[in-house]
């Protein structure tokens, strides 16, 4: 199990900050695409994804435990 | 040196680091609710020049957050740069404001980066904020990013030869459409994020590196959230920007934001850099969700926009109808898009 | 309502909680650093009537981090509650503000309190703040605390009824002589408790009392440390003001800090609620730091602030000769010692 | 071994912001009695402690592996 901390409009999406996910020993880039398909989150080429707080690539495999965070860029100011 | 005393009275400042803000040029480029809000703490706090660059005017919706600017500028429609300068010549005489009323373009960041010791990130695009990234890797300039919406913001301090770059962290161009003009922003994220970049400024300015944060932060304030996260990791050897063979490629024609005006038509064509395959859908939904009026069909959106109606095409390209000033449609543009 | 259209944008706000925030009356005691910036947030977001309260006069040494404030009214020695209020009133007309120059004591506060929605703590002492804290649940009135100095800060939203209150967290009146102007104090600092607090503000304004924050946050923002504790369990049932059976001390007489002017010797005494046994020695060293004249013996220690000599003992009594004039020897006593 | 997080004046005296301790199954009180003696801080009656991000009393119990900050009241503004 993983934690999956949720900011912006993607916690606006799903209605809470955080979601439990069974999806330890995949990838990041395959934790986009379930996120795509069962919650159709847009726009996840340019979200910024952080794992135990540190920055991480697509490739990075996640491990049980794992508090992943799902960062949207906004541009205003 | 009365005037500062409470800040020499901070040891890791002193006076010695007074007198090396003294010395010091920052550019702020942007005076929305971020850059008016930096250039306010960095005048009061006797950092000795300041650039300052916006193309835009004041308007009443501004003053909900934007800090320098009153009631009579807004009435006025005062260039920012220039109600700007006004109000920190009232703040501080000793501080010498350069203002620039224009587009922050490459010609002008390449004419005044040699000689400018930091660049503060008052914008509200990405467009911009990709040449001063490059800006700051070619002329070995700091700068630090901010950026605010709702009630959330982020910031990370970029150092050139030592830290990712923004490139780094974001790929590429983020097209998202939340901006403050369609989900709104409260003053206290803006604050929250200016709290954080001037910290980092003083340290830089004051040249205490040592205590540089090298973490992104990234906040809610209504929803208590806050992260700090380390991204050493991320920093790629062969980023066109900060890797071993820099292009940058922001400050070259092809990837600059093209605009034309189309004659007779009362109407600008804005084609951003890099073709993005904007999702029409999301942006229209979130256009109707602002009280805008929207239609939309496969191919493009219309909105309307007070007097203007922009009408943007699956490829990224708009057109701006109801005006032939590329200030206008640029602002148009960016408070819809990003 | 175009002004605040960034605001009524942001969804948990929305046009409801803007009209709700146009009916509501904040208290702002004190217009120092916290003060100034949580006037000038507040009176930007529309809040119906703001009541500001300070004793002091603008100086040349407020206006590297005192929003509002311009040389001219350092010049003029402007009351702090005049020159914001001037400023605020060029900012947003809209916004009723009702300024009090004088000192926010226990006549004062329990006057003002049966109109007041929200309390905003913009002292720079524990002295008001208990007073603040006793009225807030006597008149059950949420406040919102704050403070700062160097690069550190603190805040915490109190609640009456439903979260510990500052005597729960704090047992007793904490003495120890960090203060603006022994330490000093950086802008950034002061901006991000002012962030935490205004945001605090709007929920409790707009009614999203949902969204509180419920933890005391304090952070370091020259060493990059944040922390948000939890403090439900310090609760203490049995606490005299927010207990099942509180007294409200700081609201008796005994408990008022004593001021008396020493006729003919140009000298005002200063006696403070509870006796302390305050350590001369760490004191001394503090002020000897921060590069005021100081001698000391084991039963007081002296010390010169430009004009004024403070003479304080063992027990915390204070003599300030040089004036006689009580707010001026409370500011002398207050930026020493806290 | 506990981690003992030092803000503000504490910090500035020890010239750290963290420390490590080994400090357990020993009261606050305790904790608070032995900085006093060893490295003379002051004034730890006003201090504000937590216990891993949540404030304790002078009676709470330390345990192996706690992160306790050490939190002074500063009172400007």
């Amino acid at each position: 199990m993983i934690k999956l901390l949720l900011f912006a409009q993607f916690r606006d999406q799903i209605g809470k900050q955080e979601m439990q996910f069974p999806i330890e020993g995949k990838t990041v880039k395959e934790l986009k695409e379930i996120l795509k398909e069962s919650y159709s989150f847009d726009e996840l080429d340019s979200v910024m994804v952080a794992i135990n707080e540190e920055f991480v690539t697509d490739q990075e495999i996640i491990r049980e435990g794992d508090i992943i965070a799902l960062i949207p860029p906004v541009s205003g100011g | 040196m009365k005037r500062y005393s409470r800040q020499t009275l901070f040891s890791p400042i002193g006076v010695d680091g007074q007198e090396r803000l003294r010395r010091k040029h920052v550019l702020i480029v942007g005076l929305g609710a971020l850059g008016s809000s930096i250039a306010e703490t960095l005048t009061r706090a006797g950092v000795g020049k300041l650039t300052i660059i916006d193309r835009d005017y004041v308007e009443e919706s501004n003053l909900q957050r934007q800090l320098l600017y009153s009631e009579n500028d807004a009435m006025e429609r005062m260039p920012k740069a220039e109600a700007a300068k006004r109000r920190l010549n009232e703040v501080n005489q000793d501080v010498e404001i350069h203002s620039i009323v224009g587009d922050a373009d490459v010609p002008l960041l390449e004419r005044l980066a040699p000689n400018i010791d930091l660049i503060m990130d008052g914008t509200d695009n990405f467009d911009t904020r990709f040449m001063m990234n490059d800006i700051s890797h070619k002329f070995h300039i700091p700068w630090i990013f901010g950026s605010c919406v709702g009630s959330f913001g982020s910031t990370f301090t970029i150092i050139p030869g030592k830290t990712p770059c923004l490139q780094c962290l974001l790929k590429k161009l983020p097209m998202r459409g939340q901006t403050c003009d369609t989900v709104g922003i409260i003053a206290p994220a803006v604050q929250m994020v200016t709290a954080y970049q001037t910290a980092e400024a003083l340290k830089i300015l004051s040249e205490n590196q040592w205590a540089l944060r090298n973490t992104y932060v990234t906040f809610d304030l209504w929803q208590n959230q806050t992260l700090s996260i380390k991204a050493d990791s991320i920093k790629n050897a062969d980023c066109y920007t900060c890797g071993h063979y820099p292009t940058y490629p922001y400050l070259q024609y092809e990837a600059t934001t093209k605009t034309a005006v189309l004659c007779g038509r009362n109407t600008v064509q804005i084609r951003p850099a890099t073709s993005t395959n904007c999702s029409i859908a999301v942006l229209a939904d979130q256009w109707k969700k602002a009280g805008y009026k929207v239609s939309a069909n496969p191919f493009l959106v219309s909105v309307l926009k007070d007097e203007h109606r922009m009408v943007l095409f699956k490829d990224g390209r708009a057109l701006i109808h109801g005006t032939n000033d590329i200030t206008i449609a640029k602002r148009v543009y960016h408070s819809l898009i990003g």
